[in-house]
């Protein structure tokens, strides 16, 4: 009786009683999920344009704060000042990315055209650990601290009183919810818009039709996982000035794998719409119901069971399209 | 010539059928075994044995259950060490609640938990397919490592949270615990390899290697041709599961004599993938080659600078392994997609027609 | 052709193995493996104390050439906090070595029933688990110079103002890593929480989550507590600190242990943390002996460090008193037996006979750095005391006069875990043919 | 094929006296609205050969994974063997005795002729797992008999040389042999096969007719095809169905069909 109570009546009253509290779980939840969806989004892009789960994304956004840490240091010295040196980091870094990608079409994917896709994806936790041990050769592998305020990102709190309690926003999580939200709404521009994003889309479909375009499909590959280490540089940005930049960071790419599943592995929106109700229900449950009947730190599983769940119920996903098999 | 097959004509299915039809290959499992069982315990040091010939085959033994799931029934499964795990706290509990036990016993008992998880967390492969179904496996990962952390019972309610083995023998002869030889130790291993591993050659050429295969290479057909796909796929997690969570409890009992949740998390997981992968998917054989150059690799490499008397230090070298270490994955991967026992199958064809062409 | 390239590589590393490890390397010098992690996500803390220990060293090196005129050969092996990197390393350092350090609660565990056997001295300064205080138990286990139950006590008594009666009806909170070393303050924290009646709510930090703790912080936001205890390590502690002053808690009311106090971990938030204080046994500051390690090491460009400023953390210098009690017990250990090269066995009676005053502290240009320290046969540990240290918005100061743990109240819990533990390891050895002496 | 043609009425005597192996009733299908097979009823006699003909896209797949338990129809009666079936699995159809091939080739491409003719017994092999490890005994035992057995299949469709080879290596022509193969292991009463001669050549075709009348005729199995080179259709079945646009629109024995007027200008007439 008192188990039944504490897990069907308890929670709500809780959330009913301590609604300022209940506000900012949500939102707490709502900046988590944003970020799952950055980088979901970025696996996402990569799947559609050359079926490959590119395992190595987390570690991309943890390669590209680093980065731009470690240069941002390298330089502060030379240019004597901390925003000009952010200024000169920032293309650098992006210039590094860029040359991650052209790294990978050239060495991994080309040779590897046409393999299984089990192949292509150990080929990327390959891609994974090279970067890992190169990341901490070059950078050292200890906490680092985000240059926030080098690159402008406000670092103050907005406070509501709803309810009579208190509701705070920090101001930079403001700025990642933004940034998140002009990201994949030029994403979306280019993708539907420019010839090359047309390009990318059909790639998903139909390889023949994306090379009719007249766009070689390497120069696509390339394209893509630029974009891809771009969403990865803005999640390590906004991520690392929540927590630091190190290594430890790379366990968050596991978050994006549940809304993958339940987003599907092709939908830039589902990418979206899954990695936010993920966060929101994952911060719930683990508030709610993790923290007062299982000891916490549910939010390590809890996704992947949810998607778990879905799946069975529906096996191809939020968004997808029931498949008809045929013989 | 040393390969030749003419003049070995077969009469009888039965002798078709044998293990090694070909009496070479008969010649070399049996040198093999002898290296195995004869010299290496005649030169290994104590180090040998904990670092390199102990980890080896127990990384082996894993990655062939994975192989049966993954490359026999086509079901790719990135949760491995969450199962091994369910047999390694299996066994402990087993083995303190019935302390007279036979650790044998025990060991083959612990698996039957593990199957009996991996069975549960196979049921959505009835559903899902393929990277879907990877995901999915890691749900039973990072669930089984949250449970064994929280789950004080299952670790006798330890202050430290950790699995200690205890000191255990066999007719007097004393196999786990600190003050175990490791040789001893190691023949144990060995033998359980052993006898798993010729099971599994049996299994996978028999009726089961049959259907998991079918099911691999082409699920609706093998349905319409009377395979039952729940059973075949759920018989595949169970096998492998049962000998995933053996390779799990004799990791913890025969070689670490004790372990922390997060022994079993990904990065064990991952690494067993490799293992799999490198070796050969849907190859028995393919699992030793690989765990030699996952597991033994970079213990080498890690022994080269000393070696080399190269001054570096040992942070840097761990990076510079751990860059190798991928670097090669993707080399491997890119030269030879199906892995180190195809080497081995061309480099054998070769022989069969060398020196003669045709 | 290829395939025979592979299985001559085989081979070859077999063979390399064998030979390694049959002709042992050596020794010429005092063998101090080390089991460092400058990789990983516990690379942040891991790194600046590994500077200081092997700093230390290198300085005994340089100045008076060794210990006893002994050279001292340190020897790291990288684990990345990884356990089994950590038991590798172990099998891989152990052939010549007089100690081993591993450097992690889990590898700690699983090595120490080896060391028995192997008969080599296990040293975990500040860390390991408490019960090895028993001696008798834990023949070859050392963990000066005071346990995390000593911790958990003296943090508590700070805390009370030195009355514990006055936590009646308190509500702490321990925010820990959720892993052997996180829980070990556990069992001590639920005996006082029953004897003084204050109410005690563990809030465990996954692995995976310590880098994102806002699950947690939400959930000290709810049960309002009275005050924060933190065990944490690696970027938890960065990350705890980070969702402290975000989530308005007041920040003078949350306490690290001595592994939750990195300068690093503090300077990502700088003057917002100014209050947080975290329980040392050493204070950061200019001694003499520092000079020594900028004369010979640093200004060598031997030191790992990247600036000058580093040599002034608390993590760096207590890195160099770990290194101290080594070296002083391999000191202790040469001069009762007379011999320049000591073994294993020799080095953990000087351990065991450990006795660093107040007057060696002086000599060593030492003083008030850190507590003197006294150990004995059923006392491992020293429980030699601790300071309050707290952020001031740059560095660490110390805030109080030395801490003491209440023995009286420790040590019987401390002999039911070791008897519990030989219990669970039987036939264990406890202190087998070692005479105590 | 016969050395005289019997007359119409003839043939048609010979199926009335047939009993009925399968029986379909008032079955249809649809996806998600876009109805495949609508109201369509016929029936199978023991030992006759029965086409399925009508243009691309008449349901003519769609039926057979009706009959063979692959799609689950929404309405009517399907008895098989005078027992009327509910739902269906696939597996289970197979164990009643109904096999097929299909219409893109649908072996185990990792595995030999062989196996994939082996795994054709699956349902068949019963030994459990602890006798499967050991590979002896029962086990071995049991693996002979049904290797016996499909030796005798591999050796009346002439195929013993590809045995041990991978069949994603063989050519298409024979991987449809080896397919008919994996079919018979199975010793079915009813044999469904879907366009058994796409993409072969005139000699290709002319063996593969040899192969389905004496599997017709000397192991006395049923078969039901579908298939689309007329002069085959005519030359093989018995009786002929023809389907158009999922409906039933003409059902007889070969000549009866070939001059049914509805036919020649759904399928013959558009001559596709």
């Amino acid at each position: 009786m008192e188990t039944l109570y504490s897990v069907f009546i308890d929670p709500f009253v809780q959330m009913f009683e301590l609604p300022d509290f209940f506000l900012q779980v949500l939102w707490e939840g709502l900046v988590s999920g944003v970020l799952y969806s950055l980088i979901a989004l970025g696996f996402v892009l990569i799947f559609k344009s050359s079926r490959i789960f590119n395992f190595a994304q987390g570690i991309m956004v943890v390669f590209a704060a680093l980065s731009l840490v470690g240069l941002h240091s390298f330089l502060v010295p030379f240019v004597g000042n901390e925003f000009v040196a952010a200024a000169i980091a920032m293309p650098l870094t992006l210039g590094i990315m860029y040359a991650l990608a052209m790294g990978v079409e050239r060495m991994v994917l080309r040779p590897l055209v046409g393999q299984p896709d089990i192949i292509l994806f150990m080929a990327t936790i390959g891609i994974t650990m090279f970067l890992i041990g190169f990341g901490e050769f070059v950078f050292g592998g200890e906490n680092k601290v985000m240059i926030t305020e080098a690159l402008g990102i406000p670092t103050g709190s907005i406070e509501f009183e709803p309810f009579g309690g208190f509701l705070l926003l920090e101001e930079k999580d403001v700025f990642a919810v933004v940034m998140a939200i002009v990201l994949v709404v030029s994403l979306l521009v280019f993708l539907n818009k420019s010839a090359m994003g047309r390009a990318i889309r059909a790639l998903g479909d139909d390889h023949t039709a994306a090379l009719s375009v007249g766009i070689s499909l390497s120069t696509i590959w390339v394209l893509v996982w630029f974009i891809a280490g771009v969403i990865a540089l803005a999640t390590g940005i906004v991520w690392g000035a929540r927590a630091g930049v190190s290594f430890a960071l790379e366990v968050i790419a596991y978050k994006a794998l549940p809304v993958l599943m339940l987003g599907g592995l092709e939908s830039v929106s589902g990418a979206i719409i899954g990695g936010i109700a993920i966060g929101l229900l994952e911060k719930i449950f683990e508030i709610y119901w993790g923290q007062p009947l299982f000891g916490g730190n549910t939010e390590t599983w809890f996704a992947f069971i949810f998607a778990l769940i879905v799946l069975l119920f529906r096996p191809q996903g939020l968004f997808g399209e029931k498949i008809i098999e045929r013989v | 010539m040393f390969y030749r097959t003419s003049g070995q004509f077969k009469t009888t299915y039965e002798s078709d059928q044998a293990l090694f039809p070909i009496k070479q290959d008969m010649f070399l499992l049996v040198v093999i075994l002898a290296i195995m069982y004869a010299i290496f315990p005649m030169f290994a040091s104590e180090f040998t044995y904990k670092a390199l010939l102990v980890p080896v085959l127990i990384y082996s033994l894993a990655s062939l259950g994975l192989n049966i799931l993954t490359g026999y029934a086509g079901q790719l499964s990135l949760g491995t060490a969450g199962f091994m795990g369910v047999g390694a706290y299996a066994c402990y509990k087993i083995t303190t609640i019935f302390p007279e036990m036979n650790i044998i016993i025990a060991l083959f008992l612990s698996g039957f938990f593990s199957a009996a998880v991996g069975v549960a967390f196979g049921l959505p492969s009835l559903r899902i397919k393929g990277f879907y179904l990877a995901i999915a496996t890691l749900a039973s990962q990072f669930f089984l490592v949250w449970l064994f952390e929280k789950w004080a019972w299952l670790y006798n309610y330890n202050a430290s949270g950790a699995i200690e083995v205890r000191t255990m023998d066999i007719f007097g002869l004393v196999v786990t615990g600190p003050t175990a030889s490791p040789m001893v130790q190691y023949y144990f291993v060995l033998g359980i390899v052993s006898v798993v591993t010729f099971a599994m050659i049996n299994v996978t050429r028999g009726r089961y290697g049959r259907t998991w295969k079918a099911v691999r290479d082409m699920d609706i057909a093998a349905e319409l041709v009377g395979i039952n796909l729940m059973r075949a796929k759920l018989s595949a997690f169970a096998v492998s599961s049962y000998i995933v969570g053996i390779a799990g409890a004799l990791m913890v009992f025969f070689w670490k004599g004790a372990a922390e949740p997060n022994l079993f998390d990904i990065p064990m997981s991952f690494q067993i993938v490799f293992i799999a992968i490198i070796g050969g998917l849907g190859s028995v054989m393919g699992n030793f080659l690989g765990a030699i150059l996952i597991v033994a690799l970079p213990v080498v490499l890690g022994l080269l600078p000393e070696l080399l008397g190269l001054t570096i230090g040992s942070a840097t070298m761990e990076h510079v392994n751990v860059m190798v270490v991928g670097s090669l994955i993707i080399m491997f991967l890119i030269v030879e997609p199906h892995g180190l026992a195809r080497f081995w199958a061309l480099i054998r064809e070769k022989l069969i027609i060398w020196p003669f062409p045709h | 052709m290829k395939h025979f390239a592979n299985f001559s590589k085989v081979v070859a590393a077999g063979a390399l193995a064998v030979a390694m490890s049959s002709a042992a390397m050596a020794a010429d010098g005092l063998n101090f493996p080390n089991l460092t992690y400058r990789t990983g996500p516990f690379a942040g803390t891991g790194t600046p104390i590994m500077n200081g220990q092997r700093d230390y060293m290198l300085m005994l090196n340089e100045r008076d050439g060794g210990i006893g005129g002994v050279p001292v050969d340190y020897i790291e092996c990288e684990t990345g906090y990884n356990t089994n990197k950590g038991v590798e390393c172990y099998e891989k350092t152990k052939g010549d070595a007089l100690v081993t350090q591993p450097w992690s609660t889990g590898i700690t565990l699983q090595v120490m029933p080896r060391t028995n056997v192997d008969r080599i001295p296990i040293l975990a300064p500040g860390y390991g688990f408490s019960p090895m205080s028993d001696g008798n138990t834990f023949a070859w286990a050392f963990n000066p110079p005071v346990s995390y139950w000593d911790g958990a006590y003296m943090i508590l008594d700070y805390i009370a103002k030195g009355d514990m009666s006055s936590l009646k009806g308190k509500k702490i909170v321990l925010l820990h890593l959720d892993h052997p070393f996180g829980k070990e303050p556990i069992p001590l924290l639920q005996k006082l929480s029953e004897m003084h009646g204050f109410e005690l709510v563990p809030v465990p930090v996954g692995l995976k989550e310590m880098q994102n703790q806002s699950a947690q912080w939400l959930q000290i936001r709810r049960e309002r507590p009275d005050n924060v205890v933190m065990w944490g390590w690696g970027a938890m502690n960065a990350g705890a600190i980070t969702e402290a002053v975000k989530t308005r808690y007041p920040i003078e009311n949350f306490i690290g242990i001595w592994w939750s106090g990195s300068d690093a971990d503090l300077q990502n938030v700088g003057a917002k943390a100014k209050g947080y204080k975290s329980i040392s046994f050493n204070v950061p500051g200019n001694y003499p002996v520092m000079d020594d390690i900028r004369k010979h090491v640093v200004s060598k460009g031997k030191s790992h460090v990247k600036s000058d400023a580093d040599l002034d953390t608390v993590f760096y210098q207590r890195g160099i008193i770990l290194s101290l009690y080594l070296a002083e017990a391999a000191k202790t250990a040469q001069e009762h037996f007379g011999v320049k090269n000591i073994n294993p066995e020799q080095l953990r009676w000087g351990l065991e006979n450990l006795n660093i005053t107040e007057a060696r502290l002086e000599e060593l240009g030492m003083k008030g750095m850190t507590p003197p320290l006294q150990m004995g046969c059923d006392n491992h540990t020293g429980h030699a005391g601790a300071w309050m240290l707290e952020w001031n918005g740059e560095e660490f100061v110390r805030v109080s006069d030395m801490l003491k743990p209440d023995r009286e109240l420790i040590k019987p819990l401390e002999l039911e875990k070791a008897a519990e533990y030989a219990k669970n390891n039987a036939p264990w050895p406890g202190r087998g043919d070692l005479a105590c002496n | 094929m016969t050395v005289m043609d019997p007359t119409l009425e003839e043939v048609k005597r010979r199926a009335e006296e047939r009993e009925v192996l399968l029986d379909l009733e008032n079955v249809s299908l649809s996806f998600g609205g876009v109805k495949a097979i609508t109201n369509i009823s016929f029936n199978i006699k023991k030992g006759e050969i029965r086409a399925i003909i009508g243009p691309n896209g008449a349901g003519k797949t769609s039926m057979l994974n009706v009959i063979n338990g692959f799609y689950q129809p929404q309405e009517g009666v399907i008895t098989f063997n005078g027992e009327k079936r509910s739902s269906m699995k696939p597996h289970l159809a197979v164990s009643q005795g109904i096999a097929r091939t299909f219409q893109n080739v649908a072996l185990f491409k990792g595995m030999s002729t062989l196996d994939n003719i082996m795994a054709g017994r699956a349902t068949r092999m019963k030994r459990n797992m602890f006798w499967q490890m050991l590979y002896w005994g029962p086990a071995q035992r049991e693996e002979i008999e049904h290797r016996k057995k499909v030796e005798e299949i591999i050796d009346f469709l002439e195929i013993q040389h590809i045995r041990r080879t991978p069949v994603g290596t063989l050519p298409y022509g024979l991987q449809k042999r080896v397919e008919l193969a994996r079919a018979l292991a199975m010793e079915p009463e009813l044999l469904l096969l879907d366009e058994p001669m796409a993409g072969m050549n005139l000699e290709e075709k002319e063996d593969m007719s040899r192969f389905i009348l004496d599997v017709n005729d000397q192991l006395g199995t049923t078969i039901a095809l579908i298939e689309h080179d007329m002069g085959v259709v005519m030359d093989l079945s018995d009786r002929v169905v023809v389907l158009d646009y999922g409906r039933k629109i003409a059902d007889g024995v070969p000549e009866e069909v070939q001059s049914n007027q509805e036919v020649i200008d759904a399928y013959l007439g558009l001559s596709h």
